[in-house]
Order: structure tokens, then C-alpha cells, then sequence
């Protein structure tokens, strides 16, 4: 092979090998989320047809359960398709997707979330949307993963030169040094994200205290 | 009756798998962990004669759980659960001495037939699982 | 920059775009199956709760249609995971794959679906495999989308040195020089799955008449 020849064959490689991770990130989210819904929607739909034969008064809880259970997935769904297909979100519907990310953690999770707003989320455009909307997906991953934390206080502040983003718990902390970056791909992500539309993310964590992550844009 | 115990970090399935099974005359569930750390404290108070284990726990494996769980009560059968085929993982879930893998997607019906097999010893696998082992 | 940072460059922009393409796909798939499917049940089961009042006899046979969907919605998703994250398939488990496709198909779209097997798939290794799964994907998604047939034959061959696998539909038939490479990547995805894997694909179509399909490995 021509040495040009050899350089399309390995950019063809690298955009395969480029393609599988992601399809292997979206299998994985699939499949910690919206197949175990359906797997636990399964479960009580057969419980129901028990229920309506053994105990009918408790029929119409077990409908009403149900529809939440749709709804969430349907939340989901939403949200991943959302995060698949980035589109240019009007300032509410930027709102709506960090608050419904917010509120499927709240409920499944059983925390208290505080979120604040500063400032015009106008000005914010879709790129940097989409690494918001990804650095507090991760940030609310790890917390419930790892933290152990029973609130989270979450900002967004859109200043006149940057925008900042800072979600902090009271969980149980971490050291930096000690985190396996061949393991671990959701911080490393975050950063790499940042960077690549020109912010910074800071990471402070103390034992026994919890973690500040901060992006600022 | 059947004793068992559950194990899944995920509240609808946890949720799902209670009222299910609870509806089957002959089982009894005995209770119940969302984490490997909370099963491991509890399950022994518990004495179930079957545990049916999340391969994916918050903080622990299912693999794990299964040694931590068999080397405090030796005589209890595993049921571990997954809701995609990961067949190192699910093998290694076997070679710690879990009895039986189904996945998260089969009938809810096949369920009960597990622990029907389990407590006469008998493993249920997913085919591909069988031919690698 | 200097021509070795261009090129990297270039690269990146590269994995990007293919990333990008494929998040496409993946959201269009997501949403005309799973989503759809997911708000059909959430209609029903609103009408569960009304049944339960008002003609609690049909209750039974709408949990049981729930149930079929649900257990729908599962398959999808298992598709999709298997296509996203494809796995060393037994034989069984290869033409269980194939078979779900094909009654999802004749279930939703109302098709009569002939599929016979001649020879032992369990000599079908994973690529080949996968890309026969796609294939013949791809080939009933453009059935559906634009044969407007009723009938198709599938058929699949493993013969001692070579493979082959073929769809034929009774539909209007199309006339290949008039596709538009830019527009439509089914065929043209298809023809670069299988000349990955040293194959070649044929296909024939007839205006009136119907297509077929034919790859060879
Ligand atoms: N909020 C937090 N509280 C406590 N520990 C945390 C927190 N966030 C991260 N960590 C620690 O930092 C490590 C690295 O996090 P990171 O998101 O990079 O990887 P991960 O969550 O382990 O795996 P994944 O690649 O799936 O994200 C975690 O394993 C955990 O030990
Ligand atoms: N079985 C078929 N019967 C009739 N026409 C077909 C058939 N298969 C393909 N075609 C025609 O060939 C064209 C190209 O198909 P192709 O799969 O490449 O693209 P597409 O289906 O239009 O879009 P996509 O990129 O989403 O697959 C179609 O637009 C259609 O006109
Ligand atoms: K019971
Ligand atoms: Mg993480
Ligand atoms: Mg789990
Ligand atoms: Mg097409």
C-alpha cells in the first residue's frame, strides 16, 4: 500500500474504532436505564392481572403506578434522544431538560436537589447546552454511584463574560490522586468535553465533607 | 414455602420482582437490598434458602456479592439477574457459585420456574452460557 | 499549524462527524420504535383505568394486549442493543435474532413473510453474522418504507463455500440508476458492510415486478 492509501485505511479504522465506543456508551445507557424499566413494567403488569382476580381494590393503585413507571421511561427516552440529537433548545426548553434530569434523580433516588438560576440562559448556545446538560448527567451519576450524599445543591450562573455550572454534595469525598484514569472514563470525559468548547472544570473533593464539581465557560 | 431474598439497585425492578413474586402462593420473600453492603448485613438475619442477585450493583459486583454471600452461607442458591448478556461476567457470577443467570428481558414467568429449579439444586442458563462453561 | 497537526486535526473532525452520524441513527431508531411504542402503552393503559369502572370483563384481555407490548418494546430494545453491541451469537441465539425481526415486521406491518434455511448457521462467524442481521434489516425497513409489497421470501443458504442470503418483495420494483448516493445510505451502508467483509451484493429490481436482494459471503 501507498503510504496515502495507508493513511485512509487508518482513518477509516479510527472512525470505526470511534463509532463502536459510542455505540457501546449508548448500549450501556440503554441498558442501565430504559431496559430495566421495562423489565420492572413487565413484572407489574403480571401483577396486576394477579391482582385482579385476588384483590381488585388494589387494581387501580397498581394502574396508577404503571402510568408513572411509562411516564418515567418515556422521560427517558426523551432525554436520551434529547442527548443523541442535540437540537438547538429555545431557553425553555434548555430549562425543561436540565430540570427533568433533575427531577428523575429527585425521585428515583429519593434526594433533595436544589437548583438555582442566575442570569439569561439565552445566551447560551447549543454546544455548550449539550456539555452542561453532560457534565450534570455524569456529575448526578457519580453522586448517587459513589457519594452516598443525601442533598445536592446544583447553580447555574450566566454571567456577562462566562457561564458556571457548580454541583456539590455532601457525600462522603474523594481523593483525586487515587482515582484510576484506565477505569474511569466519566471525569476524564467531562474534562475532555470542556475543553473542547475552551472552559476549565475544577474538581474539589474532601473526605467526609463531598465534592464541588465547578464548570465555568 | 420458598424463602428467597432480592438484591437490585434499580427501584422498579426491586419494586417489580417484590409484588410479583409475593404473588406466588409458595414463595415468600424475606427481604430485601438495594446494595451489596446492605444485602451482605442483612441476609444472613434473613436466612433465605434463595438469592436472586443484580449483576450490576452500586457498589459491588454481582460477582462479588455472590463469594460474599456463599462464604457466610454456604447452602443458599444464587439466582444471579442481568438485563444484558455480559458473558465474562455472567461466568464469572458461575465460577463464584451462582446456580442459575437469567435475564432481565425474559418472561417474568421463567422466574418463578428458576426458583422452582433452584430449590431442587437444578441451574436454569442462558444457552450461550451453557456452551461456554 | 504545522502538517502533522492538520492532519490530527483533521482526523478528530473526522471521528466526529462519523460519531455524530451515528447518533443520528441511532435517536431516528429510538424514536420510530421504542418511543412510539412506549406512548401506545401509556394510551392503554389510561384505558385500563377507564375499563376497570366501566366493563371490568375487558380488563383481562387489555393487560394481556399490554403485556404483548411491553414484550414488544423489549425485543426492540434487545435489537437494538444487540445491533448497537453485537455479541458472539449461538446458533440458536443467530436465527432467534433473525426470526424476532421478522415477525416484529410481520406483526406491525401486516406482511406475509416466507423465511427458509438451508445448511447449518453455526458455521456463520460474528462479523458475518452481524452483517447478514443488517442486511436484511435494511433491506425490510426499504420494503416497508417504499416496495408498498405484501409479500416477501427470505431465504438463507450456508453452503460449503459461501453464504448466501437473499429478500425478494412483490412491491413496485425501483430503478437503481435514478437513486440519489447522496441522499439514501441504506444501500449504499449495506454494499460497505459487505465488501468489509470480502462479500458482494446484487440487486435486482423491476418496475411492477418487485427487488430483490441477494448478498453472497
Ligand atoms: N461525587 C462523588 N463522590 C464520591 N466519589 C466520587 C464522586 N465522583 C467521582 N467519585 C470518585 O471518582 C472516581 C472516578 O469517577 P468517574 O466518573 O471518572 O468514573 P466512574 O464513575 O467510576 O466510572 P464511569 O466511567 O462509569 O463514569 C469514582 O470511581 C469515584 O471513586
Ligand atoms: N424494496 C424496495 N422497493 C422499492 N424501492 C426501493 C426498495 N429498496 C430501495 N428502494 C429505493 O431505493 C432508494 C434508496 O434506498 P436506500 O435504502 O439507499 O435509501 P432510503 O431508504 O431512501 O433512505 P435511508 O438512508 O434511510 O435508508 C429508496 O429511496 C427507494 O426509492
Ligand atoms: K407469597
Ligand atoms: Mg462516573
Ligand atoms: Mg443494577
Ligand atoms: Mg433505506
Amino acid at each position: 500500500l501507498g503510504e496515502k492509501e495507508e493513511r485512509i485505511k487508518l482513518e477509516q479504522d479510527n472512525k470505526e474504532l470511534a463509532i463502536i465506543e459510542e455505540r457501546n456508551r449508548i448500549a450501556r445507557e440503554l441498558h442501565d436505564s430504559v431496559s430495566q424499566n421495562l423489565f420492572g413494567i413487565n413484572l407489574n403488569l403480571n401483577t396486576l392481572n394477579y391482582l385482579l382476580e385476588h384483590n381488585p381494590e388494589k387494581s387501580q393503585e397498581m394502574i396508577k403506578h404503571l402510568q408513572e413507571m411509562v411516564q418515567e421511561v418515556q422521560t427517558e427516552m426523551r432525554l436520551m434522544i434529547y442527548g443523541l440529537k442535540p437540537l438547538d433548545l429555545t431557553e425553555r426548553e434548555f430549562l425543561e431538560a436540565i430540570e427533568n434530569l433533575i427531577s428523575l434523580f429527585k425521585r428515583r433516588y429519593n434526594l433533595t436537589i436544589l437548583f438555582s438560576v442566575i442570569g439569561d440562559t439565552n445566551f447560551i448556545n447549543n454546544k455548550v447546552q449539550l456539555t452542561l446538560y453532560r457534565v450534570l448527567q455524569e456529575s448526578l451519576n457519580n453522586i448517587v454511584k459513589h457519594a452516598q450524599a443525601d442533598k445536592i445543591e446544583i447553580s447555574l450562573e450566566i454571567k456577562e463574560d462566562n457561564i458556571q455550572l457548580s454541583i456539590q454534595d455532601n457525600g462522603r469525598g474523594f481523593n483525586l490522586q487515587e482515582v484510576d484514569k484506565d477505569k474511569s472514563f466519566g471525569l476524564e470525559g467531562m474534562k475532555e468535553r470542556i475543553k473542547y468548547i475552551n472552559g476549565s472544570l475544577a474538581i474539589e473533593s474532601t473526605i467526609g465533607e463531598g465534592t464541588i464539581i465547578k464548570a465555568i465557560i | 414455602m420458598i424463602k428467597v431474598y432480592l438484591v437490585d439497585d434499580h427501584p422498579f425492578v426491586l419494586q417489580g420482582l417484590k409484588a410479583f413474586l409475593s404473588t406466588h402462593e409458595e414463595i415468600d420473600i424475606v427481604g430485601e437490598a438495594s446494595t451489596g453492603k446492605d444485602a451482605l448485613t442483612d441476609i444472613k438475619r434473613k436466612n433465605p434458602e434463595i438469592a436472586i442477585v443484580d449483576l450490576h450493583l452500586p457498589d459491588m459486583t454481582g460477582v462479588k456479592l455472590t463469594q460474599e454471600i456463599l462464604s457466610t452461607i454456604p447452602c443458599i442458591q444464587i439466582i444471579v439477574l442481568s438485563s444484558f448478556c455480559e458473558d465474562d461476567e455472567v461466568i464469572a457470577a458461575i465460577d463464584a457459585g451462582a446456580l442459575s443467570y437469567l435475564m432481565k428481558d425474559s418472561p417474568p414467568q421463567k422466574l418463578i420456574e428458576a426458583i422452582f429449579a433452584a430449590k431442587e439444586g437444578e441451574p436454569v442458563l442462558h444457552p450461550r452460557i451453557a456452551k461456554k462453561l
